[in-house]
């Protein structure tokens, strides 16, 4: 919490997001198909854990805070997964 | 006041008794445990009622056994009970092959009935009795639900697609027809009879039909004014594909995709063109949004339906799709060269 | 790995310790400092997972309509200006820099410097919302904007409409939370100003920081989601 | 006896004034606040209800018109919902009794709690406003097309103010989850907590993470409505049944932040009322959390018939028969708990009993509507009305007269005449039953929800049902009279009337503003009602 780490941690964390936005706006033009959009959401599901473990000090909070932050993941999931059970499955019949 | 107090529906469809039959056991099963509680807690109200003031109640170890136990037994009931309810939901979700198909049209606060005869009839539908009746339903505003309650069968009719449902009638008379999904003003008027005819009566019913002749014959004139045909000719050299034996069958588009031409599709492909477009053919169809209605959408839909193979002189030249490679469209958007000697054997489809 | 066995109640430094039981900061009904920043901080991730889920209503209808019309989305989003994109994601993530070097700051007790980086936060958000500008205006100079004067060059415009009204929407409510993260910022730089911070309590500081942190990784998500779609064709 | 004297001091009367109540951080104090306001809605709700069930007397529906009518039934809906039955129990006896039962001073976070009232307030206020300005007709689910292009109501009012009214649920659920997290008192480990903290953690639970996405639901309509982003709209190719699953994402949930609080305070009335400890403590406290995360899993329930994927919906019907179970779980423990117990039958024990029996229904039918093909034929229909009034009037309404009743002498330090609470109480029984029972009978009939005119043949039964509301409507109102009599010339009641066991009742009656002279050690497990060398051993 009121840890406090040293300063070029930030500037190293700053470097790895700067890369990894423009590695992702490169790759946006070479196409792979259906990983295009894969490839797109991992690189920014990392940049959005790198920004959560050390900007938003997660790293150093207690435990029950990562698992506040992972619950709000974890039921966004629920949505996303149990409304596209019901679509993906409409090719299949539909009541 | 109407004194009359009926106490269960009458079941007039063959699913009413499969329902009837799941809503029984299911009551079983609810008053068993309600009435099982009931008793303990009485029984435990009484036998353990407090006699002295400060009389505080004996420490009692709870039994894990126990716990498990009517943890599982309730999960084991469920799943049965959720196995069979499925098992007949599939049954109402699966319309049988041979159907006598009804179009329903929902508006705010009346159901407008198209027969594939072309009679029409509003907030009534005459069926027959004994004949599976599929009805295909749209709705012109917002979302209503045909519901029927003597047989048992209810679906949401929402704006922007097609939804279906059927049922069975096993005895003749007139039933309820309710809208169950609140749909503004009028909701409670948005009602009407459904009347289930001998064979021989849905006939005459029949013959008394209707004066501008079959739904197709009206599909066939709203394709005629609309222009339809000056691009979708029945050769397939127009800009358009051909509709002969179109329904039903599979479509390769020109992304790659091969998709069912059903009631879906053709709507579709009448509302928004470009969304799937049939390969070696260009967008260039314009949209007939707000152009064209939901009836004679369905109109339009039974004409395609009636373009079977039709037994003329030309062959169908428009190869069967899935035969057509998908590599093979031609790059330069002129309509294909007509080569109707023997590229294709015309007319089999299979 | 964060401390082995880490005690909420822990403070760093046993004389600040002592200093922190009777701080000025110490609300009543807490037994110490610790407490009160474990419970502040709980608080925030709660609410930053009620905002995960507030955007998730319509990260839910992006994907449905994303699965259901690919191409119409590979159209709309290829309208979208990717420099402009990328450069708001820089400057985005740029700002999630100095926030963080600001709560370093007041986590050392440095006024100054807490001061200078909030400043230079609150500038690059600006900088971020002109850029937002810019795109909208174009967005209006094209007619791409939801509503009766809509106009898309594209096979079928009205779903093209969906993903403007997808657009609009997601980058509208990520710029309505930048603005309230903004007024948040002028609320500290009063308080630093003001030198109601010290290197024991900061609080406000740190919650600012994770609220903006927040703001930032929203749009981390956004950019692929919205400008990156079938770029390649 | 020696005759009990109220404390000189307490929460209540330690400072004077209205600045004292609009300003005060004490969560007993906004306790307060939340019931006045409350109970006000309470009766709003209840008008339009005896209205609607007027209405219904007569077949044709003369009474009147149908838009009033459909608006009646949408503000019915919305007030109950929103103004009373999500806020009820968590914002009154959550807001008095968390810290208490916790061994804490206060909330964890005060100032955000008397926000939440506010908020609260200020929604309430839109809502009623859009009552005041016409009435909203789009039911209290705002289903797209019709609430965002066919409906000529006042919906973005309304839609403003259930919005507003949201937050004030998440900072109470934010609130209460940080307090039990980092506040309890020493010794007070999580096994020893009271049940009804649990069911109040699970609560916060739903409201934290449910609650928002109702908002973004409501925020789609309204952006819809007004500048035509249309989002559901099936012109542009979207969908309307997608916002019935953000909705439902919520809204199933939601009926379990209404149940989950009756509860927990079932939980506390059966051990108090029975002296004795709960059986089966740890499986009733994770059926508690059980029934949090597992209701975000089924509420695609709602929509069988909405045109669904038949896979689809039979992913929500097995999921939906399998939150049934922790239910369950709940009402076999409560009824294990009183055997070999020491029952006395005070209007709680009373309102508890009834909740119990009356859910078991509630719960039962909801079975009904989870296998999908009953559903198919009385989804929407008057069954789905009984159904989850059973829950919500026979659960909900029941669990929070019985906490009323139980927490009263502790509010108030004086005590209400018990005689007259058991004969509300059990008016409030019959009155029940004989208004929804009915509604089972006519919904498999198959009448159908919303209906301003019915069919001739559901008369009668619609009669029987109207007449059961008059007396529901009787046993409501006679306790607001024995209560506010009590408050100037109720006995005395002393720091624990009942005999309990529990950590609230050990701090003096009404409790002082910081609850407890010192902080209290916990030694032993909740409701341990062992003779006290029993407990030495």
């Amino acid at each position: 919490m009121s840890h406090v780490i040293p300063r070029r941690i930030y500037y190293v964390i700053f470097a790895v997001l700067v890369v990894l936005t423009l590695v992702t706006t490169e790759v946006a033009f070479f196409d792979f198909g259906l990983m295009n959009p894969v490839i797109a959401l991992t690189i920014a599901v990392v940049k959005a854990t790198v920004v959560v473990l050390y900007f938003m000090h997660m790293r150093y909070s207690s435990r029950l805070t990562m698992v506040i932050g992972a619950a709000g993941i974890f039921w966004l999931g629920i949505l996303l997964a149990l409304t596209m059970s019901d679509y993906l499955a409409r090719g299949a019949g539909t009541y | 006041m109407n004194w009359s107090l009926p106490l269960f529906p009458t079941g007039a469809s063959t699913m009413a008794g499969k329902v009837d039959l799941l809503y029984f056991v299911l009551i079983a099963v609810s008053g068993l445990a309600v009435a099982v509680i009931s008793l303990l807690i009485i029984a435990f109200g009484v036998r353990y009622r407090r006699r002295a003031p400060d009389q505080v109640g004996a420490p009692v170890i709870p039994s894990l056994a126990l716990e498990i136990g009517w943890t599982a037994v309730p999960l084991v009931v469920g799943l049965v009970l959720f196995a069979w309810g499925a098992n007949v939901y599939f049954a109402q979700a699966r319309p049988p092959v041979e159907t006598l198909d009804v179009y329903v049209v929902g508006k705010q606060w009346m159901w407008k009935f198209q027969h594939p005869g072309g009679q029409r009839e509003i907030n009534e539908l005459h069926v027959p009795v004994g004949r599976a009746v599929r009805l295909t339903a749209a709705s012109e505003d917002v979302i209503h639900s045909f519901f029927v309650p003597a047989f048992r069968v209810k679906a949401d009719v929402i704006p922007g697609r097609y939804t279906t449902l059927w049922f069975n009638a096993t005895k003749p008379g007139e039933y309820h027809l309710f809208c169950a999904e609140y749909c503004g003003t009028q909701h409670s008027g948005m009602i009407g009879k459904v009347v289930v005819m001998e064979p021989n009566a849905y006939q005459a019913w029949l013959g008394g039909g209707a004066a501008e002749g079959s739904m197709a014959s009206q599909g066939q004139k709203i394709f005629q004014d609309l222009a339809c045909h000056t691009c979708h000719l029945d050769s397939g050299q127009g800009r358009g594909p051909t509709l002969v034996g179109l329904y039903g069958s599979q479509v390769g588009l020109a992304s790659g995709q091969v998709v069912t031409a059903d009631d879906a599709y053709i709507r579709e492909s009448v509302l928004s063109p470009a969304a799937k477009v049939v390969a070696g053919f260009q967008p260039v169809m314009p949209t007939f949004q707000g152009l064209v209605s939901e009836e004679q959408l369905l109109a339009l839909i039974e004409y395609v339906k009636s373009l079977q193979a039709k037994p003329q002189g030309t062959p169908a030249t428009q190869a069967p799709a899935g035969q057509q490679p998908a590599a093979a469209t031609p790059a330069a958007p002129q309509p294909r060269a007509p080569g109707p000697a023997g590229r294709n054997p015309g007319g089999d489809r299979n | 790995m964060p401390d082995a066995a880490f005690d909420p109640r822990a403070v760093p430094g046993a004389d600040a310790h002592a200093a922190a039981l009777h701080s000025p900061a110490l609300k009543h009904h807490f037994d110490d400092l610790g407490q009160q920043k474990e419970a502040a901080t709980l608080g925030m991730w709660l609410f930053l997972a009620t905002e995960v889920l507030f955007f998730g209503g319509l990260f839910a209808a992006y994907l449905l309509y994303r699965v259901w019309y690919p191409d119409v989305f590979g159209e709309a989003s290829r309208s979208l200006d990717i420099t402009l994109g990328s450069v708001n994601t820089l400057v985005l993530i740029g700002s999630s820099l100095t926030m963080a070097l600001a709560v370093h700051a007041a986590a050392t007790g440095q006024r100054r410097t807490l001061m200078i980086f909030i400043a230079l936060t609150m500038l690059l958000g600006a900088v971020f919302l002109g850029i937002k500008g810019v795109e909208y205006y174009d967005k209006i100079v094209h007619h791409h904007v939801p509503g009766p004067s809509f106009h898309f060059e594209g096979p079928t415009p009205e779903r093209a409409q969906l993903f403007f009204s997808l657009y609009f929407a997601m980058t509208g409510l990520h710029a309505f939370h930048m603005v309230i993260g903004l007024g948040l910022m002028t609320v500290i730089l009063l308080m630093a100003w003001r030198g109601r911070f010290s290197a024991t309590w900061y609080t406000p500081v740190e919650m600012s920081g994770l609220y903006w942190h927040f703001v930032d990784i929203i749009w981390i998500f956004l950019f692929p989601l919205l400008y990156l779609v079938d770029r390649h064709s | 006896m020696d005759s009990l004297t109220l404390p000189r001091t307490h929460y209540a009367n330690a400072e004077y004034g209205l600045r004292s109540w609009l300003l005060t951080t004490d969560h007993k104090r906004i306790a307060l606040l939340f019931l006045g306001s409350i109970s006000a809605f309470f009766l709003i709700g209840g008008l339009f209800a005896m209205l609607i069930r007027l209405e219904l007397l007569t077949p044709p529906g003369d009474m009147v018109g149908a838009d009033t009518y459909n608006k009646l039934f949408t503000m019915h809906g919305i007030v109950m919902i929103f103004m009373f039955l999500i806020p009820s129990i968590p914002a009154v006896f959550g807001n008095f009794f968390v810290p208490i039962m916790v061994g804490a001073k206060d909330l964890a976070f005060p100032r955000l709690n008397l926000l939440s009232w506010y908020i609260f307030m200020i929604g309430g206020l839109f809502t009623l406003a859009a009552i005041a300005l016409g009435g909203v007709d789009t039911g209290w689910t705002f289903y797209t097309p019709f609430s965002t292009h066919a409906s000529q109501s006042n919906v973005m009012v309304a839609a403003v103010g259930v919005f507003i009214m949201g937050f004030s649920s998440i900072l109470t659920g934010l609130n209460f989850i940080v307090t039990i997290h980092t506040m309890r008192a020493p010794g007070l480990t999580w096994f020893r907590l009271p049940l009804f903290i649990w069911a109040m953690y699970a609560t916060s639970l739903i409201n934290v993470l449910g609650t928002p996405v109702l908002a973004i639901s409501l925020v789609a309509v309204a952006l819809e409505r007004a500048l035509h982003i249309g989002i559901f709209d099936p012109a542009y190719g979207g969908d309307p049944v997608l916002f019935q699953h953000l909705f439902w994402f919520y809204s199933h949930p939601a009926v379990y932040i209404m149940v989950l609080p009756s509860m927990g305070v079932v939980s506390e009335l059966v051990a108090t009322f029975s002296r004795k400890n709960i059986f089966g403590y740890t499986f009733v406290a994770f059926s508690s959390l059980a029934i949090a995360v597992f209701g975000f899993l089924v509420w695609g329930h709602h929509m069988f018939v909405a045109g669904m994927s038949v896979y689809g919906a039979m992913i929500f019907s097995i999921l939906s028969f399998m939150v049934a179970v922790p239910s369950a779980v709940k009402v076999f423990n409560w009824t294990a708990t009183l055997y070999k117990g020491s029952i006395s039958y005070e209007t709680p024990m009373l309102y508890a009993l009834g909740f119990i029996g009356l859910f078991a229904v509630g719960g039962l039918t909801g079975l009904f509507l989870a296998t999908l093909a009953v559903d198919v034929h009385v989804h929407d229909t008057y069954f789905v009305v009984a159904h989850f009034h059973y829950i919500m009037v026979g659960g909900a309404l029941m669990g929070y007269l019985g906490a009323l009743h139980y927490w009263w002498p502790k509010m108030t330090g004086r005590m209400y005449p018990d005689l007259i609470g058991r004969i509300a109480a059990v008016t409030v029984f019959i009155g029940f039953n004989l208004t929804f029972f009915p509604q089972f009978v006519l919904g498999y009939l198959g009448m159908p929800r919303r209906y301003h005119a019915y069919a001739e043949e559901f008369q009668a039964l619609n009669v029987l049902s109207t007449a059961g509301a008059s007396i529901l409507a009787v046993g409501f109102l006679i306790p607001a009279f024995y209560l506010l009599w009590s408050l100037k010339y109720g006995k005395v009641a002393g720091a624990n009337p009942w005999g309990s066991v529990s950590l609230e009742w050990t701090t003096p009656s009404p409790p002082p503003t910081f609850n407890f002279d010192e902080t209290p050690v916990i030694a032993g497990p909740a409701y341990d009602y062992r003779e006290p060398e029993a407990k030495r051993a």
